[in-house]
């Protein structure tokens, strides 16, 4: 018997493994979601098998499993794909739309701003939009200044609208599995490049992680890092070596960047009473200078040092790989930045 | 007509559904448009209310007929200027007066208003503010319809300055591709705001697109009731069989402005003048009764039914309460089993 | 002889004015600067005279008096409308396109921030985008959630590109001088519906504001407060209150927005040693996160209480009367976060 | 070809310009994008660069015809998949190379990258990564040209897919209206990423979309020299005459998948076979020497010399060292008078 007509997606295999990377996270999370939700749909430019399955190929198999008519490959057209979205869940469904990188979203502002995240308010809660859009970027794989960029301040600053960035396979999983199948708002999930390749635990088949709560990923009483998506990870090797010599670092992962778990920020600053924000976006009006405003507002004679901000420089991504290493956020960079808050 | 409709796909000017019942159904559509339309400018003209109001006149029947041939499951996502539609397709005149008036007995507590009106039981999913964003978000309405097998048709209105915004042009082609039951109904009032359609729009016709998506296009006099509510009837039943969209383009006028208090200087006295001459308000009701669809006597008691209609509208608007300022905070987000 | 024929604008007159109001200190500055350089343009829905001289009637008699080809209206088609004024500008001309209102710059971000934006960044610096991109927005006047968005703080985390807001009618016609004539980026001048007719004096022909630098409107030396736009004007009447009340407030006004004046920010801080930030968008993500961690990063020591943040409510804009006003910041809330910091 | 063309405004296959020599250029062009299209796969494919690559093979007789019609000053815009063009508009070789590798002797500095290429000594102004977006840059680049009388024309080239996207249509609508000198280059490669035509694009034809702009609309076989060099240089004369813009359309194909390295295991396998029978790499030489254009020696002179600056490039792309790091923060603001 064929493998690829009893297990088109490869899940089946997949769902076995103890370990998974990101890519394999998004994959199993929306093929557990098309299982269990029959509402659930997806669409994006080339994800069907007549296209290979998707660039990254984390759709591939879902139309020969779901059918045509629950995915789809859009033509180029972000407008149609996110408002198509938005159309359908108004009308009950809960779409999942890929648009291939973030940068792409610029063409589709209008539907996501003025649309998915106010139509719900503006009908006086007769109208939900539960719709989740799939988006990946990130620096540092030399792809130039219009496919790199994380824009999640964009949307944190729109009221109605949720922002996920996930820092392990695992909650990549839990957290887009919520998000389709849980969510009653529009939620941006952003996935990164670089790391789809990138291995962790594998999680248990239907475990969600829901949205709004953050994750101290790393207890500790000296200084908090406070970050998401892939610095989380650097944070907790610069842990490490800090630990090595006498500082204790506490490393909470929003998870949800907007709206984000102030409570747990602030219960962890008020005991190490020292911050350190980090992520991979641009530092000037980013998502960390809310961070930052928000902690020293309620605890500003708790503080011990300035909160410091570790993010990547302000600049159009470049492509020369010195520069563009140059450009990114580091480790290095945490360390000294942690260094300076003791 | 544009060439690429065949011949037999046109409606008759009945079809066996459009008889005197259905005529005397858009009549009655077509009229409390008129009042609501002219009451809205009075209230505001006299100073009771102040809002930014987009005059439907003018463009009454079109909206009148394209209401009678829907179903009440059927969805509509129309703009800014939708009073027509809004009230073709059915939503609750005394609710949609408190909505324009900011109160929270409107369809949406006054949170939406005038340029957000939504009613999902009658069908009106969406009304926004942005031009031609209706048109991608009636694709998705149109998908879950075909999804989910419901036989429903979406119809989607918009101007003539509106189809030459991309949205416009990705919505076609990916409803063409897609066979998606949705009709879009290119309101062509001959204005975009203060610009005249040749100015802004490099075709003869709105329908002339068409053809760039291998889609039935149809052009249509949308001050003629017959031929308006057999190109609407086709077009909806077309998409209703699963053949797919239409773009379906009906001549009309814009009488009023753009907004109410907005002048007019940049448009030809002559236009007017000839506008006019074909301007239902002036032609309906006489075909009516030409027709034999009617009598005077009958119309005069729908218009009378109109008028106390409208009274208790008018009032129940005013005598709404403002929304609580707790209601600034509400409906920001849903509750979400995440929460 | 007819008054129309000599001068189409009505500029003559209007320069000859001591007062003028916002919306003619925008009349004055393009016609200035269509006047001094013949490589400005101007192009956006409605503005040239066949079509009544733009909505707002700004641009009232300048395509009668410039011509067809300087002055154009465009089709409703804002990517098209950003597009032009990238491709003039790197051709050499400079443009000043019109996004009649804010809320639609988003069906336009792509040209905006993946192109304007970057383009000298991503050339090497061999090409200039000098274009001016003119809009308008404001809550306050019952247009609802999709015509009334503040959107400064997108462009503020975008490296590359400048914005502008004015708090007063010589700023704007300064400013605006300045963002055609001087500047070799590309800047978003953001008017405001609301005080269009709102009074000022005139200053005299050809005065520059250059960007860049803020503006200390009111000396003070108990508490600073920071912010741009409308709000200054608030806060000017506000510091008077306090005044009377023994209470010596500072009004910084940023006039640009990015890149912001951290020097005078700090100097200013430095010595009321208490910040209150202000503005007219939605205060999360807003730009009044990036000043405030900016300042505590700065000033971390000298500040004797948190910085507070006075902006609109965090939803969409509502339309009905009552809750829109409950949505803005006001003068009593800039009020009591002065009096909080004291 | 579209029926919009009329018989008398389609150039001859030579036009008096296109003769031996021009068809000479033509084929140094073609050669040259061929040869620097293989060793840019080389470098990568044995691992001496590492870099995301969108190749054209099989579209660089296309390009090279349009860049041998153009002006030096003469203004092109052009896509991520735009080596070819870049080459036929004259950029250096050697400093194109060391961009790509992210060299500072690179055409920017290395800080665009292939996907950036910016050369505006040659009139390569604008390279973009987005799809689509290159059509209301070459608006302006048109309109700048138009306002000044400066008699330049623009090229923007971009695939079949992105004629599906809004940009496009805001643009042709808007090219139209204003008459601007300006060609709309369509490369229709039959693919957009995985995505073939049909499952994309709702008309047969790209051109199918003119009329809807009442736009001169061309379709070519882009394989087929002279009629390629005769639209393209109708095209452009047509734009430069005053008469406005040109939607052209040109069939071609892309060989290597849509980047180096990704599969191609969705393009059928007779639609390779087809296009490899008309591909110009096959025809192109024997059809200059058929045609008496050029003798066997002399298209090998010609390939001489072009390996010979090719390996100059190369060299000089690897030689060149990587920006140091200040450069990360320049460039991000011009200087102006304000600062
Ligand atoms: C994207 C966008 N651009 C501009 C506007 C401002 N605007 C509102 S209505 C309008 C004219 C629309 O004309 P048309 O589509 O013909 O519809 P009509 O008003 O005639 O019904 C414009 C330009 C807008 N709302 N949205
Ligand atoms: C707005 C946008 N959406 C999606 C992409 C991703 N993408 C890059 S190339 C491409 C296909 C373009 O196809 P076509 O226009 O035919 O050009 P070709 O690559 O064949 O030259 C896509 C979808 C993009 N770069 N920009
Ligand atoms: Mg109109
Ligand atoms: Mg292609």
């Amino acid at each position: 018997m064929n493998v690829e007509r009893t297990d088109p997606t490869g899940v089946t295999k997949l769902a076995a493994a103890e370990r998974i990377n990101f890519a394999q996270a998004s994959t199993l999370a929306l093929h557990e979601a098309m299982r269990t939700d029959d509402r659930v749909l997806l669409f994006g430019e080339d994800l069907a098998d007549r296209e290979g399955g998707g660039v990254f190929k984390i759709t591939k198999g879902f139309s020969t499993e779901f059918g045509d008519l629950r995915v789809r490959s859009t033509p180029i057209s972000e407008q149609a794909i996110v408002g198509a979205a938005v159309g359908a869940a108004i009308a009950g469904m809960r779409p999942v739309a890929e648009i291939m990188l973030m940068n792409f979203v610029t063409v589709a502002m209008d539907q996501l701003i003025n649309h998915a995240a106010k139509i719900r308010y503006m009908s006086g809660g007769q109208t939900n939009v539960p719709l989740v859009i799939r988006t990946a970027t990130g620096a540092g794989a030399g792809t130039g200044g219009q496919h790199s960029d994380m824009l999640e301040a964009w949307f944190a600053h729109t009221a109605g609208i949720k922002v996920v960035v996930p820092s392990s396979p695992a909650d990549a999983k839990g957290l887009l599995l919520s998000a389709i199948l849980d969510e009653e708002d529009p939620v941006i999930f952003i996935e990164n490049t670089r790391t789809y390749r990138t291995m962790g635990a594998a999680p248990p088949p239907m475990l969600r992680v829901p949205l709004g709560k953050a994750n101290v990923v790393r207890e500790g009483t000296d200084v908090s890092v406070i970050g998401y998506g892939r610095p989380i990870m650097d944070a907790l090797l610069v842990a490490d070596r800090l630990q090595a010599e006498g500082v204790s670092v506490e490393v909470v992962d929003l998870r949800t960047v907007a709206p984000f778990d102030l409570e747990t920020i602030l219960a962890s600053v008020a005991k190490t009473r020292r911050a350190v924000v980090v992520h991979e976006a641009v530092r000037n009006f980013g998502v960390g200078a809310e961070i930052v405003a928000s902690i020293q507002e309620e605890l500003f004679s708790d503080l011990k040092a300035p909160i410091r901000r570790v993010a990547s420089k302000f600049s159009p991504v470049p492509y020369s790989k010195p520069l563009e290493e140059a450009f990114m956020w580091n480790a290095e960079e945490m360390y000294g930045a942690i260094r300076s808050t003791l | 007509m544009n060439p690429i409709v065949e011949e037999d796909e046109r409606p008759s000017e009945a079809g066996a559904e459009l008889g005197p019942e259905f005529f005397r159904t858009v009549y009655r559509k077509f009229w409390l448009i008129h009042r609501c339309d002219e009451r809205f400018r009075a209230v505001i003209t006299s100073g009771r209310a102040s809002l930014i109001y987009y005059p439907v006149r003018g463009q009454e029947l079109l909206a009148a007929a394209m209401g009678a041939v829907l179903r009440k499951d059927d969805y509509i996502v129309t703009t800014y200027r939708g009073l027509h539609d809004q009230l073709a397709k059915g939503v609750p005149i005394d609710r949609l007066w408190a909505e324009f008036l900011g109160r929270l007995d409107g369809t949406c507590k006054g949170k939406g208003g005038p340029m957000h009106i939504t009613h999902p039981e009658t069908g009106v999913m969406v009304t926004t503010g942005i031009v031609g964003s209706g048109l991608p978000i009636a694709l998705g309405l149109a998908l879950a319809s075909q999804v989910r097998g419901d036989g429903r048709v979406t119809v989607v209105s918009f101007g003539d300055g509106a189809s030459n915004i991309g949205a416009f042009h990705e919505s076609l082609n990916m409803a063409s591709l897609w066979k998606l039951p949705v009709v879009f109904f290119c309101q062509n009032n001959t204005y975009a705001e203060h610009t005249a359609y040749a100015n802004g729009t490099s075709c003869a016709h709105v329908v002339d697109r068409a053809a760039g998506y291998a889609m039935r296009g149809v052009r249509v006099d949308g001050n003629d009731p017959a031929a308006m509510a057999g190109a609407a009837w086709a077009a909806v039943e077309w998409a209703r069989a699963g053949k797919g969209p239409t773009l379906l383009e009906a001549d009309t006028f814009r009488f009023k402005g753009h907004t109410i208090g907005s002048s007019s200087d940049y448009v030809p006295k002559d236009a007017i003048a000839a506008a006019e001459k074909v301007d239902p308000l002036a032609t309906f009701r006489p075909w009516m009764i030409a027709k034999g669809y009617a009598t005077d006597d009958q119309l005069g008691l729908i218009e009378g039914e109109i008028e106390a209609e409208l009274d208790h509208a008018v009032e129940y608007g005013f005598a709404s309460p403002f929304p609580p300022v707790e209601e600034l905070l509400t409906d920001v987000h849903g509750q979400g089993v995440s929460q």
